[in-house]
Parts: C-alpha cells; structure tokens; sequence
C-alpha cells in the first residue's frame, strides 16, 4: 500500500516511479515526482522503486496566479 | 514609432520587452487564456503545481507553448519554506527551468506573505541555484534582505492577491524602487488600469497581474487594457511629469488680453 | 483589432473618436505642438484669443490647419460674464465656429472658475446660439444647472489649472457622471497618464490636458502616453474591472495541492 | 489649565468659546438633545421652521432655553433664493434673532448647495440685515464671492449632510481658510472625531455637527468625542505640529551606543 | 462624568487608564519632558541605555521617578536579535523590569523594523522572561507571528519614526487588529492629534508618539493635544459612530416645510 | 376658504391672523406667520385680516440640522 | 486719438476697421475686431468707421489651454 | 589595558567591575554593565574581576523614543 496522490492506493509494491506515472495517467510532459518529500528526476524514473507505505505526489501544472 | 518603442528591462540577465507577468489563474477557459495572452503582449505567465487530475480538460501546457511564452512557476499554498523549497524543486523538474515565483504565504484569508519564511526558503532557494523571483510584502527592510540573499527581482504586493484594492502604500513602493536595482515588480493587487500605470510610474519596472485580468467580465479585453496602461506609464514616467503645484499655473498667456468696457452694464452678474 | 477599436462618442451631435482634447497652450515651440498634436491623436484643440503680436513667431493657424484638427476658441483670462461672452463672440468672429471652451475665471492664483459668473455667461452665450462646453468647478449641482441651461458638455476640473495634483475629489466626479448624459470632459489638474486612465474609468468621456502634456520634460512623448492611458482606461471600464474586495482571493486553486512531510525538520524555519 | 484654555474665536462680533455648533436634526428624543447639547459644550444649535404640528411631543423651544443655548434658525428645505429669503424672515419673527444659517438646496439626493442661488439669497438677506452663515460647497471662489457680499462666516461642507465621509477636498478648504478673514465653519461630512480634530487642524475655527452626533449609537458620548477633539484638533495646530517627512527622524540618539561582539554567533540570525 | 471614564486596556495583566505611551527621545530640557509628561497623562515612558556621559546633565531617572511613571526601556540603535536580546538584558539589569520595548532596526534612513530579525529576538526574549512590546511593520502576518511567539503587544507603524505622516495603510492596521487579542498600539508615525484619535477610532488600544510631542514648537501644549485626541477617538470608537453613505441624509425633517408662492417673481434668480 | 398650512380649511372670513394662531393651537413663543408669502409680524397678528383664498403659514421651530 | 489694442494712438479719424487691421498687419485669418466692446463682423470692415477715442481690439489666435 | 565605554584605557588589571563603575562616575540607580557582551549583575560587580584587554560597556538611561 502506499500513498498516491493523498490517497491510499493498494499497488503491488515494489513498483517503479514510471509505472506509477503512467498509471495516473500523467501527461508526457510538465510533469514531476516526489517521493517521501524527495524529487525523483525524470531520469530515475524508471529505477526508482517506490517501497511500501511511501507518500509519491505526481504533479503537473494549473493554472495559477 | 520607433522612439517610443517602450525600453525593455532584465530579470537575471534575460531581456524583457514585456513589462507585464500574466498569472494564469481564474481565466474561465483556456482558449480566454490564449487570447488573453496575445492581447497583454506578456512573455511570461505564471503556473502552479498541482496533483495530476484525470478529470483536468485540456492540456494548459500545450496552450502555453503555441503562445510561446516562457513558463514561470509559482509555488502557491505554501505555507512553510520548507514546502516552498520542495515545491520549487519540483516545479524545476516539471518545467525545466530554474526560475521560480517564491510564494510562501501567511495567512489564509489575507494570503499575505511570511516575511521570515520567505527569506528563509528565499535563501535555500538561491544556495540550490535557482533565480528567485519572491512574492512579498510592502516592506523595504525586507526586500533588502531579499537582495542580500540573492533574489533576482523583488515583488511587492499593493494589496492582497484578488483584492484590487490597488497600491495601499505608494510610499513604501518608492522607497522599495530607490533602494534597490533589482527589477521591481508589483505583484498583487492591481485591481484596473489606472492601477498599473501608478505602478509604473512609481518606479516599478513590471506588473504582474492575473486576477484583474482573468476574472474582469472581458479577460481579453482587460488585458489589452492593462497593457496600455502599463505602456502609458512607462512613457508618462520617461517623459518627464511636470511637478505638483499648490497654485494653478496658467497655460494661456496673459499678454494681449483685450481690455472691454461696458459702462451700461454693472461689472459682475451677481451681485445684481 | 477591430473589436477594440475605442467606442466614439459625441459632442453636439459631433462623432469624435479621440478622447483627449488637447490645450495648445504651454508648448515651448510650434514644431513641438504640431508633433505633440499627431502624437496625440486629437481631433479638437484649444485656442486663446489675444491682440495681434507684430513680433509672434509663426503662425498657430497655419500649424493647426496643417494639422487638420478642429480649433475650440477658449475664453481663457476673463473674470466676468460680460467679458466672457464678449470674448466668444470675437472667437466666433475670428474662427468661425460657434463652439467655445467657456472660461470664467474667478481668483488669480488658482484660476478656480466663477460659478455664479460661468452660469450666467454660459446662459447667455446658448441663447446666442453658442455650443458652449463650461469649464467648472466639480459641484455636481453646478454641473445640472449648467446642463440646464443647455451646455453641449461638462467640463469639470480635477485641481487647478496646470497644478499636476490629479483629480482631488472622485466622488463628486462620479455624482456629476451619475446625473448627467452630456458628455463629461476632465479639465484641469491632470498631472501624468494615471491621472487620465483614472477619469476615463471614473465614467469620463474625454479629458482635456495642456501643461501635463505641453509642460512634460518631453511633451511629445507624454502626448502618446496620455493617448495611451486614456485608451487604456476606456477599456479597462469597458472590460468591466473585477470589484474591490477587502480580504484575498487565490488566483491559485487550493485543490490538487501535494503534501509533503519532512519529519527530521521544523514546521517553520522560524521559531526555532 | 488656564494656559490651555480654548482660545475663543467671534462670529459677527460675538466671541464664542465652544466651537462645535450643534445641529438638533436627527435626535430621538428631546432628552438625549438637551444631555448632548450639555456634553457639548456648544453655545449655538441649529433648528428649522415647520408648520404646527398639533401631535409634535414637547416643546424644543423651551428645552434649548432650558439649556441656555442660543438658536441659530437655518433654512433647511429651501432649493430657491427667494423661498431662503422668506424663511429667513419668518425665523427673524419666530425667534427674534437676525442670524441665519442660510441653507439653498440644489439636489435633493446629496443636498448640496446650489452655488448662484446661495450667492444671490446672501446678498439679499445682508441687504435685509441679516447675519448671514451660509451652508456652502467647498468651492473658494463661492466662499470669495459670499465674503463679498457680506456674509459673516463661511460654512463649507467636507461632504455632503449627514454622509459621515469626513472630509473629501482638504485642499480646497485649505485653499479657503488662507483667503478669508471670517470664521471658516466646517458644515456637513463629520462622521466622527478625528475627522473633526483634523478639520481643525486645517485651520477651521469651528466645526457644525447634526447627524454624527445625533444618529451615532450613542449621541451623548459622541457630542463629547466630537468636543474632545476639536479641542484637541486647536491644540494641536496652536502646538506647531513636526512637519512631514520623507524619511525618519531618529527619537533616540546615536551617540554613546554600546558596541557588543559575539565571534561565536553569526551577525544575523537569518541567513543562517 | 463618571459615566465617561475612559475604559482602560491591559498589557501583559497590567491595568492601563492612559492609553498614550510616551518616547522621552527628543524633549529639548528634562523640564519641558516633566511638563509634557504630567500634561499627557501617561504612565509609561520609554528610555533608551546608553554609555555613561560624564558631560550629562541632570538625571532623567530621577525627573521620570518624581513624575511617578513607569520606565520602559527600549532596544533603539540595534540592528541584529542578538544585540537587541543583550541591550534588553543589560535594561533589565539597569531599570529592573522585564518589560521591553523591542526594536531591530533594519535601515538607517527610514528606522524600519527588520522583520526576520525582530522576530528572533522576541522568540528569544520571551523565552528568556521578558514581558516584549515589539516595534514592528504594518505586516499582520509579522504580527500574528510576534503574536505566536509570545510577545505581550503589538505595536505597528503608521509610518517612519519621527516622519509625522501618520498612518500610511489603514488597511494593515485593521487587519492587525481583527485577527488578534493583543493589545495593538500604534509606534511611531503619529504628526498630530488627528493622528492618534484616528489610530484609537480604528481600532488601536493605545498610541505611543516621541517626535509628534517632543518636537512640537510646543510640547507640552501636543501632549494635552494628543491625551484629548486619544480620548476624543475612544469615545468615538464607543460612542458607535454613524455609517458612511454614498449619497446625503437629511438632518432636517421634509414633512411641515411651508410652502410659498411669488407668482411676481421667476422661480430662480439665475437664469434670469 | 384659506388654505392653512398647506390644507384648505372652511373658515369664515375675514378672520385675523392671531385667531389662526389660536386656531393651530400654537405656543405662545417661536411662532411666525406668513399670508401669500409675506411674514406678518407678530405686532399685526391681532388687527391683520386674511381674506378669503389666501395662503396661510404658521410655523414653530422643530429640530433641524 | 484712438485706443488700439490698449495703447492710444495718433489716428486720423474718422477711420475704417479695415484700414486698422491693415495698420496692425492682422494675418488674413483668425482675425475678430471689436470697437468700443461690440464685435464688428468681417464683412463690415470696409465700412466701419471708427470715430475719435473709440476702443478697438484686434485679436487673434495664440496657443492657448 | 581594557575598553572601556568603546575607549581604550590604560587600568591595571585584574580590576573589578564595581572599581570601574566608580571609575566612569556612574549613578547609583539605572546602571547596568556588560563584559565582552555578557551582562554582569549588580551584585556581581564587587567580586568581578575584569581582566586585561576585556571590553567593558557601562550604560545608563537616556532619552529614547
């Protein structure tokens, strides 16, 4: 289990960054991750194992002032 | 004409033609934004982060990049230098760019900035490499220290963020403008036109604007406004004012006034 | 683009599509009022009448025909209704033109009008078939009685002649805009382009500047930039400017905000 | 203390030490007039001539004697010159006295002053002997032109009766009290005390209050804020305040500052 | 009246009737600051430490304890937490208070408070038993932190110390005073008594003024001036002061208003 | 018929002002009195006749600003 | 003796307007005369005569606000 | 040699602080004294020895804002 987006979401870990991306369906640019509070580059992405009960935010832009 | 072609400024060595910042924020739709942005003639809006949304209809970055502007993000709702500092890691990551608006905001009603938290995540910010460009209040002593830390511009609000309440303090604004030479930039506040000429005829370098633009009932329209407001400014300010005067100072001559005399009739109409 | 171009509007009957009258008044130089006149784009400037110079330098008719704006014959250096109207006769006379920016004037120093004089002589002159646009003070019942005597305008002023301090008191602006459908000319007191963006939005239909623009370090420069204001203004109005708000309002949405948790660290940067 | 004791000024050669005069519009009850007028201080109200109404609950008249102030009638309601000139005359029988508060509508939603019909009812009623007090705008030239007519103070309106604005045009009533030698009475627009202290300040030498009196919460309690403050507001000016200035002024001295050093501690604490 | 009491406010459980704090800073003679004291009614008076002047005349401890008030020392002249923190031990040890009014200065030409560093200091001071009265911007969000960290009172700025602007951004001041429960007392700023009631009529518990009295041509005289200010504002603020209305309301009644006719003559005197 | 205060009354004229005055059951002090628009002072009340259409004022003080 | 444009000059009179616009060289536009404060239309230039101690103005336009 | 009041002076030391204190003439109420920026209670000042090069701050109160 871990925490995706704020929400608990039950994903078979280990699971690597890239597959989270595409899971939430994430746009193929303008987009960045965050695991534990840590930036994962974009280049990691596909190495970087997201172990159990992590807190991954994935981001993209919205408008803002 | 050429000889008014407005004087253009930098923000951490990159030249600017554009003395308007376009928050993206509140534009009902985003081809309002697109036209919007073609109108304000700005080079560089503003975006946030937020979490993916699968609901999210279309993709504002495309529409960003056919106009071609630069991206600017900001870390709004922030509340800690801590998340700001995260928040602009992440925004680089995103958008490729180390270039950040620092917000870190105190106050949720007022969403007025934290001065110390400000400095603080300024300060990480510039350690880490990034041309910070904060979000802060009125306050001179502050945007020194903004300065001192390394900031690449200042960015004093005139009222809070969406109030248009316009420059509440004209006069910390002028102090802000002589002290420094970093690019000033009223962020926050500017509520019509009028609002951003004062502004730059008060010494600031650039406007930024996104509610008085996004949510006036003509977006588009508003930011042409605002643009030739800014233009107007800019031109009033070179130009050269004439200085306020206690007394009137006559502009027609009163040399050659003819003299008329009419015995029949008393001088004034009242008293009769 | 075509759906900004500036809505006109009418004095007399007479379409005008230039907001900004011009006083040729104060202008060092006759090559500086014409380049000022097309920076400006106006359509109509004003004229005094005063006794034959042999040693006048150039000829201001010939400059203003070359122009190709309308002259508007004021009755500038009169103090009584007599003189006044004597003098728009003689304007009519020489100009051949039954309009006339009325003057009059009733203390020296601030060049403030005479309401009780200006009543009377704009009475006289409409019975006399003048159109007749009164320079007056900003007393909005004033401004009626003018109105009903059957001024084509008002002209109220912002602060004295030539004295730069902007529009003292908006609100009797406003009751003045809120009473009447004559069209409302700004006169007096404007200082630099704010100034001008700032009536038009406060429901002005035109402004009328001579030393802000003739007295301007460089008045050609600062003829384009009350242009430009004005335009800026008239939109802004148009585009329907979003209200004044006394607390914030996020022009970044809350939702989709990432929480991050740095347990090994503070909250806050400070306290520490 | 007697070396503050008000200093008194004189209305038509009547020395007078209060300087608020009170209008009587607006109270609830008779009762709480006569504790307001006593918390005043005030040695002149205001009152107006109706018709007899049979129903009318206890007799004013005989509360003011009670009181022992002296009733300055006004001509409240009149919008001609020639309806002021006859109320002036009935007040002159009604209550024996020559003073007037000349009052000559223009607008009956602002209740400003018509300017050329004050001007001409002024003349009339000093032709007639009156003691003139006309209710005015804060035009200069009307004050001018009242002076010359003949009447005994200006009272000039900060803004329009009973709107509680305060004062909109200081410069203006700056511009009045430099040109007379009458009594310049602040008329209409007080909404509290500080806007009280401040007409003062400008150089007032009396203020007239009706609604920010009567209609506050508690008009008792404000009859002596107002009193308080223009005692205050007469201090203050006979005091010679500091002048403005762009920059500060330290209060404490430099010299003999204590030097301390502490090489374990960096200077500042943020940057850390 | 008893009725009129002032209502007196409290700093850290210390009951206060006087509600002007006044800055010895600047008083030509010790007996011009003895007079203005006992004229101003305060019970607190700031002083600052400093080295020991031989050439010093007469001794202001001694003239503040025969004026039987109560010394509160300042921090004036620091420009870092950590010399302010040990310029407010050292006072401690002098005066034997733990009160301190807190000042970290940031700029030498405006003697604005240094946001970050202020509030070090009073995190620190706080922790180290102080009662702390910081001297801070007009910044709510400064204040709420100030508030946070423990300080006993809030005392913003309306403008530069010694400047006599008053206050420059009524906005932030209400805003202080909104959100917190603190005493809020208005530093510097202060140009006269209109000032100071204002400063109380918005919402402040108390004011503090040096320059505005000290440096008056008549010091003693101010002091009264603003005591009464201080009062008359409170009074107001108690008092529940009317609304302000865009358009007028009368004072007079309409109903019974005579009505005349002079079919002899027209109904205004102008037009004629 | 006189109209007083602004209302038509049927009152038998001639009829002098002071028996108006007593009519309106007006005080005894800060009283005038107008007929067509011209005061008539109070020395007149008793002899000065109101003859039939005129307008009659009668008028006290009430508060005013 | 005549009083033109405010200074008394030496004119045989009677004279005609148009012969004391001449004197003054008044361009030939923007020219409005007046004789003893009454404005003479152009047209009757050649025709007015002005008589001894008349008053006559002979304005025109200067830059003005 | 010490600094005292930000002047060197030549005092031999050791010297106490209460020596000091009556060195600069101070007043005996509203005195307070730091060394080398630690302050030094009054109750201290008899037994506390100043050594050499220490830098002595011995304030008092003056008028402030």
């Amino acid at each position: 289990m871990i925490v995706l987006n704020g929400t608990e979401s039950e994903v078979l870990t280990p699971v690597t960054v890239a597959e989270l991306v595409r899971l939430v369906e994430a746009p193929d640019r303008g987009v960045a991750v965050a695991v534990d509070s840590e930036v994962v580059p974009r280049g990691e992405w596909d190495l970087f194992e997201v172990s159990d009960g992590a807190r991954v935010e994935i981001l993209t832009a919205v408008q803002g002032g | 004409m050429a000889d008014f072609a407005p004087s253009t400024f930098a923000i951490a060595g990159r030249e600017l033609s554009s003395r308007l910042i376009l928050g993206t924020g509140g534009f009902p739709r985003l081809g309002t934004l697109a036209d919007a942005i073609r109108e304000s003639g700005t080079e560089i809006v503003t975006v946030a982060l937020r979490r993916i949304d699968p609901q999210a209809q279309g993709s504002l970055t495309d529409v960003l990049d056919e106009c071609g502007v630069t991206v600017l993000p900001n870390t709004a709702g922030c509340y800690t230098a801590r998340d700001a500092v995260t928040t602009a890691q992440l925004a680089r990551a995103a958008f490729d760019t180390d270039w950040v608006k620092l917000e870190v905001i105190g106050d949720e009603r007022t969403l007025l900035p934290d001065a110390a938290e400000l400095l603080v995540a300024a300060e990480r910010l510039v350690a880490d490499g990034f041309v910070v460009l904060p979000y802060t209040t009125d306050d001179p002593v502050l945007a020194r220290r903004l300065e001192d830390v390394g900031c690449a511009a200042i960015m004093p609000l005139g009222s809070p963020i969406g109030s248009g309440m316009g420059i509440n303090n004209a006069y910390n604004l002028r102090l802000i403008r002589e002290q420094t030479k970093l690019p000033v930039i009223l962020d926050a506040g500017v509520g019509t036109a009028s609002d951003a000429a004062l502004a730059i005829e008060l010494g600031c370098d650039a406007v930024l604007c996104a509610s008085a633009i996004s949510r006036a009932e003509n977006p588009v329209a508003m930011a042409r406004a605002i643009r030739l407001a800014i233009e107007a400014g800019l031109l009033a300010r070179e130009a050269g004012r004439i200085p306020r005067r206690l007394y009137a100072e006559a502009s027609t001559q009163e040399a050659g006034l003819a003299e008329f005399h009419h015995p029949s009739d008393p001088q004034r109409a009242i008293p009769q």
